[in-house]
């Protein structure tokens, strides 16, 4: 098994962290795993993007082919990846800023109004949480409890509120789908 | 034992600080800057030193002064960087300073591009400077390759009184994986080379100048000595997959993560291929590639530039094998399909 | 009504890769503008630095030819030697010029040569992240000095433009702060007198201009230019640091 | 430019959000939009509630990104 | 053709004014302080321009700007500034930008000695600068051949757009021979890549930064059919005395002198020794050297080196011939009698 | 009778290389009698330069290591953060520190590196065989001006002490001269107060020596004395710089 | 220092006839020998018609070879 | 035929014009030659010196491995190089400075005291002149008229007196031996 995970979107939206959760619940939950950013000039401004692979044997490389799934948090992000997409694949995307549809039919593609959602429960900036709780359950490999765990320690020092912030936007996020 | 989630760069700036670096000069470039920022938030707090210098040239001379002092050093950069210090690892090696030195490349020639790039091989391994010299160059192909061969690093450096230097990429150093931090070996060299001031016994002289070509020549020889006794001990490399081969896929670092990739596809296609990773790329494995042409007579050497260690495949192997050569230069990692493609287009 | 406002007509028409709010942008069309104004765009060679401003070339419709990381001085001087009647300017980041391209920016400036300096300080290295650059303020904390800068290790904020200055051939030297609509205007009088001076072989001229750099200092675009004016411009104040035209010549006629 | 009648034009793709012009318009004349542009950004709008346009210029002058053009009469 | 006798640096200097060069910066360093001197005193003179720059650094790059504004420009150093030369280099072999380097070697490593040397041949001919690049590199063996060769320099520089270097050392540099200067070709090429204000027209960009991996990798791979295009057009060498010998010694510059005054000797001895003279070190005269392997099974390299052209060597041959070596590093030149005896034991 | 005076205690017995009249000797003997006279021979450390003093370990008894060519401020730095109860200097020549080296001789003083750096400045890269210097004087025929320093092309030289004495962090800059005995008396005393500072930890100090050539200025020894008498002291003029530390702990007890 | 009796001793082969000391010795003590040291400088030499030296140690200050050993009583 | 001669002494004995002057001729005089200098950091205070090469066939190495001649303008040069000189060869020295004999005795040794000589005509510096004329009578292969016509060419604009003062100097070596 190897699942590998576009992540993307512009500079402030969280995409480099939501792929790092993802790779260090995989991390927690026994898989195999690697995380890639970009890095460098690319994030100013224009877009972020990163990938994670989550595998149970050695992993080869750690860029994204054809990854199964993408993330995409904005438009320029969902033009730029969506034809990489594998067949069969699943695209989810961030419908508050997204107006257009993929054009891949070839692949499922779950909508989910990040933005607003995160917006009803007070806090714009959870909209990436909200993003990984419909990824998560979507994957279904990692217990939703190890992903919060990694939230967690990932998170540090941070003050109940805010992981409690999480837990709802993620909560939101994997009830929506 | 516990596993963690860092970054290549990061590994290799926590790496150091265990195997008991205390000091780091270094100047910004990208795809490395996570190892002076590391330093910057870690060394001094742990006891260490941490310059951010004006250049590469004065960060590589710092380093140079600091290792002389008897300090474990180190310095990284990225391609256009380690250009600029090529005078001083000349200097280094001459003088036989010992110190880590770590490039982290990226697409050139020239400014280029901070994509992950093999194409400073030439540079490293036959000396970018000026004159005879080597310095030892290890290429790690996982994040944990990056912590272990980071610690072994300043054991070779103390053991031979040389430069050595960490040949990654882009990939290498922006890219995590877990990694589990082994117990450094303790530093048990004799630094009485090291300039720490007469006190009442005999002064100590650090210099690369000596006016007279003849003895000039015998100080070279001794380096040339020692580098010979560094060629015949310190070889590494890995074969994965050789023993039914009957192609062998040569790559190193990222390259030959590529390669892993391509070969699982192969194999699945029914092409028997192996792969050949060379970790000491100076000095090269040449024995271990030479013996492995006895029964495999198709080499297939693949790098992320347009063909720089085929030609050590080459002098290794002597005509005892034919090499074939795919490169993409200029940071473009391509894809196991991709590499496999070119493997099959190649042998079919 | 009539368009009293738009697109330098020297510029390219793609949207600059610079983070919002980003001092580079202002400068870029300032230049432009003056360019514009002085009708050189045939004439004018521009020099871009190894830095966030590499691309110029994209935005800015000039011959123009990158410089290795903080050699831009040492290019233009040869290209102003080899062409003496073009307008030759260098447009360097403060680590590109402070840092690793002291050198060649105090010895240009030393032998005198008859080029513009255009010297963006926004006191990080802004292309790689928000390192500390020579002219980060004391105690200010960045990705290289993430406790605040030690001035005990890393010294006091280097004043580039004073110690240029101080040089017996320099001809001009400004200090200007894209801070305020007014600061903004001052720095394009200040580019345009540059400019002037080269083409009347008045001398070596460099415009400092201090500039936001919202994404290395971690603030919205609007807290960088408080933080610009309640911090920065104390430590670099504003102003004409050198000015041999208004003697020599009676050049200063700036507008 | 007291009473002066003006008007700007805004290139929203351009726009980065960065609330400059907003913030030295004397007139209050602009504000965010309701909607992103492609890249992510909520460009300036004309804000229903700001006084009109002078064409004083002041937002362009601040513009890093050459968004706004201003007309006068 | 009035034969004059003047020394090797200022035949490179003189030559290169006649060729056309209007533009020089350079940094003093030993054994090439006659190059600058000469321009200082002649060039402006006759319509050119003298920097001393501040540095070598500095100089490159100066260089660059010049030639990027359309001017023949030139720069001329030794070891240890050449190795600080090496980020410039790279960039202007990205840039493509034409001009001349010259290093008149000296003993390396390190700040070493001011000795005629060959230890920078890895230097010149693998890219001390990061990337995948080559520039052209000519070996001059006598002073004629300085003045020749630095005209043709300028010559090929223009028709590749490419920085050419001459690969010197210190006794080419420091040694007179009578020379008569040629007439040097006149410049008859495109230049509209130079800068010099867009004028009314499109403007131009000089730039190596190319931040998309995928068009970095189609500007190297145009590069490197250039260079292929030049290795199959631009090799040069001399064979001497090769028809009737058994034995081939291949040494450039300074060592192929030594060499020839060997042969002499050992053919009065009675054996038959020839001499193959690589004048284009890169590219280098595989082809040439390939088909004398058809007759001549023993080739000697001798290098005032570790040993840095056998490489090239060995690659030409592909294990056709066996291939022994000697080596002078540090700054030796030796006899014509200490290399035969060094011959006749490899051989007897 | 007693001796009065004679070799110093920790110099070597060799015949310095340096030309008959060369200053590099005399400025030897004064290092060599300060480290005597502060009885610091095991703990000073020497970086001597690329330049006519690279031998400079043949002659003074103490650990030393050569620095690339203009590099010696960067490896000092390094050596003193490492050791910082050692006392490090530097040995450089004026193109060494002030053409290649500048930028590491600025950067180190600009962080206030607690080091002493003793500057000869001869006006000429004398190693080299006489090019012209950073400092050459306006008008001075060197190998590489044989028709005298043009200013216009080549600047007018370079005042590094002045440079450096304006940066926030130095301690302490002097120029001396080695033309007369009580020159030599006042350079000795300024060397061993840049000592005592760093012992002190009052910070960085450079002490700039004018220092005769006369090999590559084409005059006898005693001529050379006089040049620098007429022409070389009014356009570098002898004194103390800059000085933090009468003030500062009132350190300065000179004797 | 008048009236003060001193001496020097000189060590011929380090000199190299720069002549510093002669010039500033106020005594005139001391003067250019006849004869070549082995590398081919003539050092200096006691003068004989030059007046007592005093031991003000002027010559060795300036002498940049360390030559001049100077005693005084 | 291929003789080699190495010109020695300290700087400003005009060692490295004496051996200019002797390639400069040897090209007049038609025949192959090659000049090399000392260079560098060893000019300075130590003893400086040169190797001229002339021949009437290429010259291999510049360098003078067994040099037929030495000229020794001082005690140094003359330690340093008379073992290296051929058998039969011969050693022209500088008498006035050089006070021993040479070690040698299978080579001719002629002591010129050329400082006296020169002193004697009223200018020491010519000293390397009146040794000129003695090695150009002991190689005898350069006519007297070539060399002093190319030491004319090579003083290029110096006044006549200087030149008649070369031409005497020359003499006086010349006839000495
Ligand atoms: C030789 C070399 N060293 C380092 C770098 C990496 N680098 C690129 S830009 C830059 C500094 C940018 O800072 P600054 O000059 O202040 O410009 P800004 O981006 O802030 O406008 C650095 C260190 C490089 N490209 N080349
Ligand atoms: C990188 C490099 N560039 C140039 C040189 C040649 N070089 C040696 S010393 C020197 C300059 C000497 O002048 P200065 O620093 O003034 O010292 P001085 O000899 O006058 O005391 C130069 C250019 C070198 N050794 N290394
Ligand atoms: S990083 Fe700073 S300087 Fe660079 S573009 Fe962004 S804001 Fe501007
Ligand atoms: S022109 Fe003046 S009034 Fe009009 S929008 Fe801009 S700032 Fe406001
Ligand atoms: S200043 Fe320009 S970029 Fe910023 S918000 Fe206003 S229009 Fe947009
Ligand atoms: S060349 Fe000048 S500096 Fe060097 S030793 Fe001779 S006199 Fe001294
Ligand atoms: S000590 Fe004084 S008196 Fe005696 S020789 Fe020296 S200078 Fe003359
Ligand atoms: S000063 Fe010293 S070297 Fe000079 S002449 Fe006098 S003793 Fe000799
Ligand atoms: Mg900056
Ligand atoms: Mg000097």
């Amino acid at each position: 098994m190897l699942i590998k995970t576009v992540f993307a979107g512009f500079g402030g939206q969280g995409v480099l962290m939501m792929g790092y959760s993802l790779a260090h619940s995989a991390m927690s939950a026994g898989f195999q795993t690697t995380y890639l950013p970009t890095y460098g000039a690319e994030m100013r401004g224009g877009t972020a993007h990163c990938t994670v692979s989550v595998g149970d044997e050695e992993i080869a490389s750690p860029i994204a082919s054809q990854p199964e799934n993408l993330v995409a948090m904005n438009e320029p992000s969902l033009e730029a990846f969506q034809n990489i997409v594998a067949p069969g694949g699943t695209i989810i995307l961030n419908s508050s800023i997204i107006r257009q549809k993929p054009r891949r039919k070839d692949v499922t593609a779950l909508e989910i109004p990040a933005v607003e959602i995160a917006d009803q429960i007070g806090n714009t900036k959870a909209a990436n949480i909200v993003m990984m709780g419909a990824l998560v359950k979507r994957m279904a490999i990692i217990p939703p409890a190890v992903f919060l765990k990694s939230i967690e320690e990932i998170m540090g020092g941070k003050k109940k509120s805010a992981l409690e912030m999480n837990r709802i936007a993620f909560g939101r996020g994997y009830d929506y789908i | 034992m516990n596993k963690v989630l860092i970054q290549g760069n990061n590994i290799i700036a926590e790496a150091a600080i265990r195997a008991g670096c205390t000091f780091y000069a270094g100047y910004p470039i990208t795809p490395q800057n996570e190892i002076p920022e590391y330093m910057s938030e870690h060394l001094e707090k742990r006891g260490g030193i941490f310059i951010q210098a004006e250049s590469e040239v004065s960060a590589i001379n710092m380093v140079a002064g600091a290792a002389a002092a008897g300090a474990r050093a180190m310095t990284s950069s990225s391609s256009p960087g380690m250009s600029l210090k090529q005078e001083g690892i000349s200097s280094m090696a001459a003088c036989e300073i010992p110190a880590l030195i770590v490039n982290v490349m990226r697409g050139g020639p020239g400014l280029g591009n901070i994509r992950p790039s093999q194409g400073d091989y030439f540079q490293a391994t036959r000396g970018g400077g000026h004159g005879d010299y080597r310095v030892i160059v290890l290429a790690p192909a996982t994040c944990q390759e990056m912590a272990d061969l980071t610690m072994d690093a300043f054991d070779l450096a103390d053991r031979y009184r040389s430069p050595v230097m960490i040949l990654a990429d882009g990939m290498m150093g922006q890219m995590m994986e877990p990694v589990v931090f082994k117990e450094p070996k303790p530093r048990s060299y004799d630094l009485k080379y090291a300039m720490r001031g007469a006190g009442t016994g005999k002064s100590k002289i650090i210099r690369g100048l000596i006016l007279d070509p003849y003895e000039m020549e015998e100080n070279n020889w001794r380096l040339i000595r020692k580098y010979a006794c560094i060629t015949d001990n310190e070889t590494r490399w890995e074969s994965y997959l050789t023993d039914d081969a009957n192609y062998v896929v040569v790559a190193y670092g990222t390259a030959a993560r590529v390669t892993k990739g391509a070969i699982k596809r192969l194999r699945a296609a029914g092409l028997k291929v192996g792969l050949f990773r060379p970790i000491s790329l100076w000095p090269f494995p040449s024995p271990a590639l030479r013996s492995l042409a006895e029964k495999i007579k198709s080499f297939f050497v693949f790098e992320m530039s347009a063909g720089q260690m085929v030609e050590d495949v080459q002098l290794a192997l002597g005509g005892a094998a034919d090499v074939a050569f795919y490169g993409r230069p200029g940071g473009v990692v391509p894809t196991p399909a991709e590499l496999a493609d070119a493997i099959i287009r190649q042998y079919r | 009504m009539k368009k009293v406002f738009s697109k330098p007509k020297c510029f390219k028409d793609n949207i600059m890769h610079y983070c919002p709010g980003c001092g580079h942008g202002i400068a870029h069309r300032l230049v432009g503008e003056v360019i514009d104004e002085l009708d050189i765009r045939g004439i004018a060679i521009g020099v871009p630095p190894t830095g966030c401003a590499v691309l110029a070339y994209n935005y800015i419709d000039i011959d123009m030819i990158e410089a290795p990381h903080g050699r831009g001085p040492a290019m233009a001087t040869a290209i102003k030697r080899v062409l003496p009647d073009r307008v030759v300017f260098t447009y360097q980041g403060d680590g590109d010029l402070a840092a690793i391209g002291i050198a060649e920016s105090f010895h240009a400036a030393n032998r005198g040569e008859n080029i513009t300096v255009i010297f963006i300080n926004n006191g990080v290295y802004g292309m790689t992240g928000g390192q500390m650059a020579p002219t980060t303020m004391s105690n200010q904390k960045t990705t290289t000095s993430p406790y605040g800068r030690d001035v005990i290790s890393a010294g006091f904020p280097i004043k580039v433009s004073e110690t240029l200055a101080a040089l017996g051939r320099t001809a001009y030297v400004e200090r200007c702060a894209l801070t305020t609509p007014a600061g903004v205007v001052k720095t394009k009088k200040a580019i345009k007198k540059a400019f002037r001076y080269q083409r009347e072989g008045i001398g070596y001229s460099l415009v400092e201009i201090l500039a936001s750099c919202p994404t290395n200092w971690k603030m919205t675009p609007l807290d960088s230019l408080k933080w610009m004016d309640q911090v920065m411009l104390k430590e670099f104040p504003v102003g004409v640091l050198k000015d041999i035209g208004v003697t020599e010549k009676g050049a200063d006629h700036a507008d | 430019m007291k009473g002066k009648q003006g008007k700007i034009s805004i290139r929203e793709e351009f726009c980065k959000e960065c609330h400059f012009c907003i913030n030295v318009c004397p007139q209050g004349h602009i504000a965010p939009a309701a909607t992103f542009n492609s890249r992510g950004y909520r460009p300036i709008a004309i804000n229903p509630e700001g006084k009109p346009c002078t064409g004083c210029g002041l937002c362009a002058l601040i513009c890093p990104d050459i968004v706004i053009e201003v007309y006068r009469e």
